[in-house]
């Protein structure tokens, strides 16, 4: 292959918004076969690519002008996150109807966000990751502008944050290019700008952040794409964090600082999805859920901790095709898709969350802990989704964008995938974990069958396929649930919810005192300012003059 | 291949037969009609119907729990055993159980901090010697990580008796009256008192006496469990529930202060 | 002869269509030939060359003959794409006008002949018809005037260190002056003209003057960039804050525009203000997007504004996240660069800067709004302005390298 | 003697509402300036600053108020400004700044300050706008000449002819004057 091919992921869905553009302008309805060939077409090119050489690919274009130059490459990670995105964006764009701007506009967001694991410097990354950002909220409100949506500010904060910290790599090593960076270079506050970067633009927080609220629109047309496109972006960053510091963050609390956080997101999650009013408010937090175990996973800084987050992501692109294709209705969809979403053994999120708390124990000192937490929260997780499998569906989003079959056929892949967890380290994880962490190369274990580790096997094919028959077999003479939906209360109240909700009341109701309303008088102020009045003007001068003399 | 079909065939004897459904079932309906026969004083034995969805899905569970365990002869091999597997999915068949069947659900809030108790006993001893693999666990003597794995144990069963419904954590008026054979309860009896067996004994060995040993220990669990239950039964809910709330919870604070301090000072 | 052309054809494209106001075509035309002459002429012409031919030196440096490359282009834009309202043949007199001034400014080797271009310019506009009053809408750059001036003659002079010091509070005074920027505000009428509002000063005239006065001030007062950049800095934060915050919260919709152009201008100002080739850069992007983006947009949003008719749609969505310099458009690029700029000066201000930046999502939603619903030309030139921001936000290098940056 | 009669001119427009005052203010400027520019050895700009001066002197005795209103009721403030601004100047042209040239300095400082702080005063007319501003543009051309390399003529032609326009020019203003 050229190196020129390795624009292809991220030309061809670009190529296909143009075409549709092009259409829809014309008084043409382009359909959702143009976008969605875009889209497929990335995910062969991009396999086209990677497969056949299992090795980095670069392509250098040179200097855009703000610092950044167009450099490609397409690594393990690169490869994994390009999939974790396109698969449920091409299934999303084939299957939902669109019109030609939301085509467009999604077409273009997936595009950018391609660029954005792409790229091969943070700064390119962080304008093709707010390009993606800032095309999922337009997209988002051109479907419908009333409904929730990322707040802007945190996604453009976010990425202004990663371009600062390319800019202070640059200051400092003379380079933003992610394998050119020297280990040095990484400091502790560079890596918490773009740590903080991460979390805000995946929404990883322990309060429902916009990936939960986006299921409350509607339609899921642009939420399904917003999600698909723009969570994973976060975690990509915190992946490629470990290359610039050359497979380890800067210093070892950042990571358990990290890991902490990514359990009280999960179980944040736990929590608030036991006590969901509807089916689809449950199926809302699946996926931060995911997040929050998946961000707990790779900042543990373990080969281990690290593949299992990948998985879980890969979990999480899968779901994300799933979930906006589910009917609001009970019915074996429904179940199955909560199975697979909860981590039912023997299914791929099932093996990819034992792993990765698993990882919490191989890492030693106090990590433990944080597995037994994680642990706790996935019990909770568990009765989360029992309880939901009863509950009221909740907002019905139009029947045409919902495909129940192809829905459940994606659940039962999550569930029937957990004995092929060592086929999908090797070729999606692992490569990805050793092109982050070179020194770490080798450290996991197992072939196609089992997934070893330092302390334990997983014996992921000869163990979870039985298991998998065997519960065929039990589900097969027993039915599966019936469940009517029907109100049912929380497992137990969100601790502090009360007191949250008087403090968020108290600090909206906020004034300032009648007394001193007149003090503080944005009107008068702008009156003031604005009014051109010399006596302010020479006050003005007075005031710089006296502040360049001082 | 054939490793892979040996594997298979090892894994799927373990699942079905031993420690796996078998075992469950023969072990766990004994238990389970012992237990009746202690709290109600009549012979309650199983129904013929067709198990439930419930029932499969707390039977699937608990098979997987079963092949974790260090008995002897277990076909699965000892370095494939996992204690997460073993906690996370025994935690699964309780509150599968009690979330799908919309039963009403007595003290929701109390029942989940027994389980994060529950957890912190089968995991706390995990965490200073980074070995998940419980026959492991099971064996470890050091005399530094004893007061752990005895504050461990100690918890584990204290927790127990809640989890498997024993204690009642709700006044009798409250609580649906089960005069069934209660199936799902029947499956988590060997992967509860087994998994106590694994963690906390030295484990047994690949032999005749070594079966006896698991079993002996296993029975006995159980047997202290049903002795504490009928006992706990006569002194009523109010006597549960304050004991969990002042005392075991502070007790399992305790066993991670230890745990925190054990790992501290054997880093 | 390229500097004295660039400011001639102009000029006299602008007196060709005053002459002809009773021969609409005939003035459109000519204007427009001579205008796009004038533009040919820019283009072609060698940066730094000089020339003397009417007794003044002029020479156009590389920056300001880009951004009056930009300045033209944005005159074309709104001039072919103006709603049907609007007078276009009066538009493209007051524009050219303005282009002839800004070429002037542009090409001036010295700091006098830009402020007695300011006091024509100033003096040309105040005299027609406007609704404020003549005496107010000359406050602003008159006051510029006489504070360059005095900068001019206080730089010029031997004496105390305190001199050059109070030379340098002249010159970013008298700039702050004639941009109408924080604290020399000029006064906004939402109902008045554009061509006769403080709107061209800020968002037409500013780009090149500001450029010109700073490159003056390096030979001015040499020995004072620290202090020089100081106050830029300050005043851009100041501008920034109030810029964003007064945009957001102020009632009228057009005055929320003039206060957009101010927070822009603090991003500028603080760009010139770090004194390093990064800050330069995003300074230089800011004020292309000013010229060819934020004004093309403020012009088609009037009679939205007018009419009260804000809108939702796509359109105003993007027009937002181009306001607001959300990626790709150019605003991102620029803050990147100012961010860099910062971070090689001195990292907590790039932190304080990248606070602030947040500070331009919220009035962006609304000014996006307030772009209503464009139809017919209107439609194509908000396409063209976001499309040419999106070009210049992806791809500022051939831009950058046209300002020989 | 030429600078000091540039700062009464710029204190006359300062003090003057009327159009005789302003256009003897402005006069006092044009000859002031003239007078510093000969002496300075720029023949062709004095001419063009004579010319440029007297034409817009001219001009306004032609337009505005036909009175002299010299020093109207509630001139106080004005007053101060015209002597403080005129101290202020000479204490800079003499004893700040260094050098040859201290009466070109001062008349400099003086007008391009007193004209500056005329054209903010609240309750001014477009004709003192106008004046104010010929007589700016005039010291602007005259203050060109502390360059250290001379700028030539042309400021002072420039200056000229920016003067004189700006008497010609007639203010639409609604505020009238």
């Amino acid at each position: 292959m050229p190196p020129l091919a390795l624009l292809a992921p991220v030309a061809l869905p670009l190529a296909a918004g143009g075409v549709a553009a092009a259409l829809g302008l014309a008084g043409l309805k382009p359909g959702r076969a143009i976008v969605g060939a875009g889209a497929w077409g990335a995910v062969l090119a991009l396999f086209l690519l990677w497969l056949p050489v299992r090795s980095t690919q670069e392509l250098n274009l040179g200097q855009l002008g703000f610092g950044a130059s167009l450099d490609l490459r397409l690594d393990g990670a690169a490869f994994a996150f390009g999939l974790v995105i396109l698969v449920p964006a091409a299934v999303l764009l084939t299957l939902q109807p669109r019109s030609w701007q939301e085509g467009t506009v999604a077409a273009l967001g997936v595009g950018a966000a391609v660029l954005a694991v792409e790229a091969g410097g943070v700064l390119l990354t962080a304008l093709a990751g707010g390009t993606a950002a800032t095309l999922a909220v337009i997209q988002l409100d051109v479907e419908d502008i009333r409904a929730p949506r990322p707040p802007w500010g945190a996604l453009l904060a976010a990425w202004l944050a990663l371009s600062w910290a390319g800019a202070i790599l640059q200051v400092v090593s003379g380079t933003e290019v992610y394998a050119a960076v020297p280990v040095s270079a990484l400091t502790v506050p560079v890596f918490s700008l773009l740590a903080a970067a991460a979390l805000m633009a995946s929404g990883l927080f322990p309060w429902r952040g916009w990936a939960a609220r986006l299921w409350s629109r509607p339609s899921l047309r642009a939420a399904g794409m917003a999600v698909a496109t723009l969570y994973p972006l976060g975690f990509y960053l915190l992946v490629r964090a470990y290359e610039l510091g050359d497979g380890r963050y800067p210093q070892p609390i950042l990571g358990v600082a990290l890991a902490w956080l990514g359990e009280l997101v999960a179980l944040g999650v736990a929590v608030r999805a036991q006590a969901a009013s509807t089916r689809r408010e449950y199926l809302g937090e699946v996926i931060p859920g995911f997040g929050g175990f998946a961000l707990m996973a790779i900042a543990l800084g373990t080969p281990v901790g690290l593949v299992a987050g990948l998985v879980m992501l890969a979990t999480v692109g899968l779901l994300a095709a799933c979930l906006p294709l589910l009917p609001d209705r009970a019915g074996p969809a429904s179940v199955l898709a909560i199975a697979a979403a909860v981590g039912l053994p023997p299914g791929l999120a099932f093996g990819a969350r034992v792993l990765g708390l698993e990882a919490t124990f191989e890492a030693g000192d106090f990590l433990g802990l944080i597995g037994i937490a994680g642990a706790a929260t996935w019990v909770i997780s568990m009765v989360a989704a029992a309880r939901a499998i009863g509950l009221p569906a909740g907002r019905g989003h139009a029947a045409n964008e919902t495909f129940p079959r192809i829905a459940m056929a994606l659940a039962a892949l999550i569930l029937v995938a957990g004995p092929a967890l060592p086929v999908i380290l090797s070729v999606f994880a692992i490569p990805a974990q050793a092109g982050v962490m070179l020194d770490a190369a080798g450290s996991l274990g197992g072939g196609l069958v089992s997934v070893n580790t330092v302390q334990t096997a997983l014996p992921a094919l000869t163990l979870f396929a039985p298991l998998l028959l065997l519960g065929a077999i039990a589900y097969g003479i027993t039915g599966v649930f019936r469940a009517r939906g029907q109100a049912r209360p929380p497992v137990f109240p969100i601790p502090g919810a009360v007191a949250f909700g008087r403090l968020r009341d108290a600090v909206r109701s906020a004034a300032v005192p009648e007394q001193y309303r007149s003090i503080v008088n944005p009107r008068a102020l702008e009156m003031a300012a604005a009014g051109g009045r010399p006596l302010l003007w020479l006050a003005g001068l007075a005031a710089l003059a006296f502040a360049v003399n001082r | 291949m054939t490793q892979i079909l040996s594997a298979l065939a090892t894994h799927s004897l373990a699942l079905v037969v031993y420690p796996g459904l078998l075992t469950i079932v023969v072990f766990g309906f004994a238990t389970e009609i012992a237990w009746t026969r202690v709290i109600q004083g009549r012979w309650v034995l199983p129904g013929r119907e067709r198990p439930s969805p419930v029932v499969a899905t707390v039977a699937f569970f608990t098979i997987l729990v079963a092949v974790q365990l260090a008995a002897p002869f277990n076909p699965v091999p000892s370095a494939e055993r996992n204690v997460i597997v073993a906690a996370s999915v025994l935690g699964f068949a309780v509150w599968a159980e009690l979330a799908l069947t919309q039963e009403f659900m007595p003290a929701p809030g109390l029942m989940l901090i027994i389980q994060f108790c529950w957890l912190l006993a089968v995991l706390g001893p995990a965490v200073q010697p980074e070995s998940l693999r419980p026959q492991v666990l099971g064996n470890v003597l050091v005399p530094s990580l004893l007061p752990v794995k005895v504050a461990s144990g100690f918890l584990y069963l204290l927790c127990v008796p809640a989890l498997m419904r024993l204690w009642p954590l709700t006044p009798p008026g409250e609580r649906r009256s089960r005069a069934r054979f209660d199936t799902a309860r029947a499956l988590c009896w060997l992967p509860y008192c087994g998994l106590f067996t694994t963690l906390f004994f030295p484990p047994s060995a690949d032999d005749g006496l070594g079966v006896l040993r698991f079993f002996a220990i296993t029975l006995a669990v159980a047997a202290l469990w049903i002795f504490a239950g009928a006992l706990m039964l006569r002194r009523g809910a109010e006597v549960a529930r304050g004991l969990y709330r002042r005392a075991v919870a502070p007790y399992a604070v305790l066993v991670l202060v230890v745990v925190v301090i054990t790992t501290f000072l054997m880093r | 002869m390229e500097p004295e052309l660039a400011i001639g054809l102009p000029a006299a494209g602008s007196v060709w269509a005053a002459v002809l106001q009773a021969r609409p075509r005939a003035a459109f035309a000519g204007a427009a030939a001579l205008g796009l002459s004038g533009l040919a002429v820019v283009v072609i012409s060698t940066p730094g060359r000089s020339s003397e031919q009417l007794g003044i030196t002029f020479s156009l440096s590389s920056e300001s003959r880009s951004l009056l490359i930009a300045a033209a282009a944005a005159l074309a834009l709104v001039v072919a794409l103006a709603p049907m309202s609007v007078e276009r043949t009066l538009l493209l007199r007051w524009g050219l006008a303005g282009l002839a001034g800004m070429a002037a400014i542009g090409a001036a080797t010295s700091l006098d002949t830009v402020i007695l271009t300011v006091l024509v310019l100033a003096v040309l506009q105040a005299a027609s018809v406007g609704s404020r009053p003549f005496t107010t809408r000359m406050r602003g750059p008159v006051l510029a005037a006489a504070l360059l001036a005095l900068a001019a003659a206080f730089a010029r002079n031997d004496g105390p260190p305190i001199l050059a010091r109070l030379a340098g509070v002249g010159l970013v005074a008298g700039l702050s002056a004639a941009l109408g920027t924080l604290p020399y505000i000029h006064q906004f009428d939402p109902a008045e003209r554009t061509v006769t509002s403080p709107i061209p000063w800020i968002a037409f005239i500013g780009p090149v003057l500001a450029l010109t006065v700073l490159t003056r001030a390096r030979d001015l007062v040499p020995t004072e960039g620290a202090a020089f950049g100081a106050m830029m800095i300050g005043l851009g934060l100041l501008n920034m804050l109030w810029g964003s915050l007064a945009s957001w919260t102020t009632e009228g919709g057009a005055a929320a525009w003039h206060y957009s152009f101010m927070a822009d201008w603090g991003l500028a100002l603080c760009g010139f203000g770090l004194a390093v080739a990064d800050g330069e850069r995003a300074a230089l992007l800011v004020l292309y997007s000013i010229l060819l983006s934020r004004l093309p947009l403020y012009l088609w949003s009037r009679q939205s504004l007018r009419e009260k008719r804000p809108n939702d749609r796509p359109i105003n969505l993007l027009a937002a996240a181009m306001l607001a310099g959300s990626a790709p458009f150019a605003g991102f690029a620029a803050r990147v660069l100012l961010l860099r700029g910062a971070t090689q000066l001195y990292s907590p201000l790039a932190l304080v800067i990248g606070l602030g930046l947040l500070l331009w999502l919220p009035p962006s939603l609304r000014l996006g709004r307030s772009v209503g619903l464009p139809r017919g030309r209107q439609a194509w030139g908000v396409g063209g302005a976001l499309a040419i921001n999106v070009v210049i936000g992806l791809y500022p290098q051939p831009f950058l390298s046209l300002a020989g940056l | 003697m030429a600078a000091f009669a540039a700062w009464l001119g710029a204190a006359v427009i300062v003090l003057s509402d009327g159009r005789r005052g302003l256009a003897l203010g402005l006069a006092l400027i044009t000859v002031a300036f003239t007078l510093l520019a000969w002496m300075g050895g720029e023949r062709i700009a004095a001419v063009a600053l004579l010319f440029g001066g007297a034409v817009a002197v001219v001009q306004r005795l032609r337009t505005g108020l036909d009175v002299w209103r010299v020093m109207p009721p509630g001139s106080t403030p004005r007053l101060v400004l015209a002597i403080g601004g005129g101290l202020l100047a000479l204490w800079i042209a003499t004893s700040v700044m260094t050098g040859a040239g201290a009466p070109l300095r001062f008349a400099a400082l003086g007008v391009v300050g007193l004209m500056g702080s005329r054209v903010l005063m609240a309750d001014i007319k477009p004709a003192a706008v106008l004046t104010s501003l010929a007589a700016l543009a005039l010291s602007v051309a005259v203050a060109s000449g502390m360059a250290d390399t001379g700028l030539g003529p042309s400021p002072y032609i420039a200056a000229a002819v920016i003067a004189l326009g700006i008497s010609l020019i007639k203010v639409q203003d609604t505020n009238g004057g």
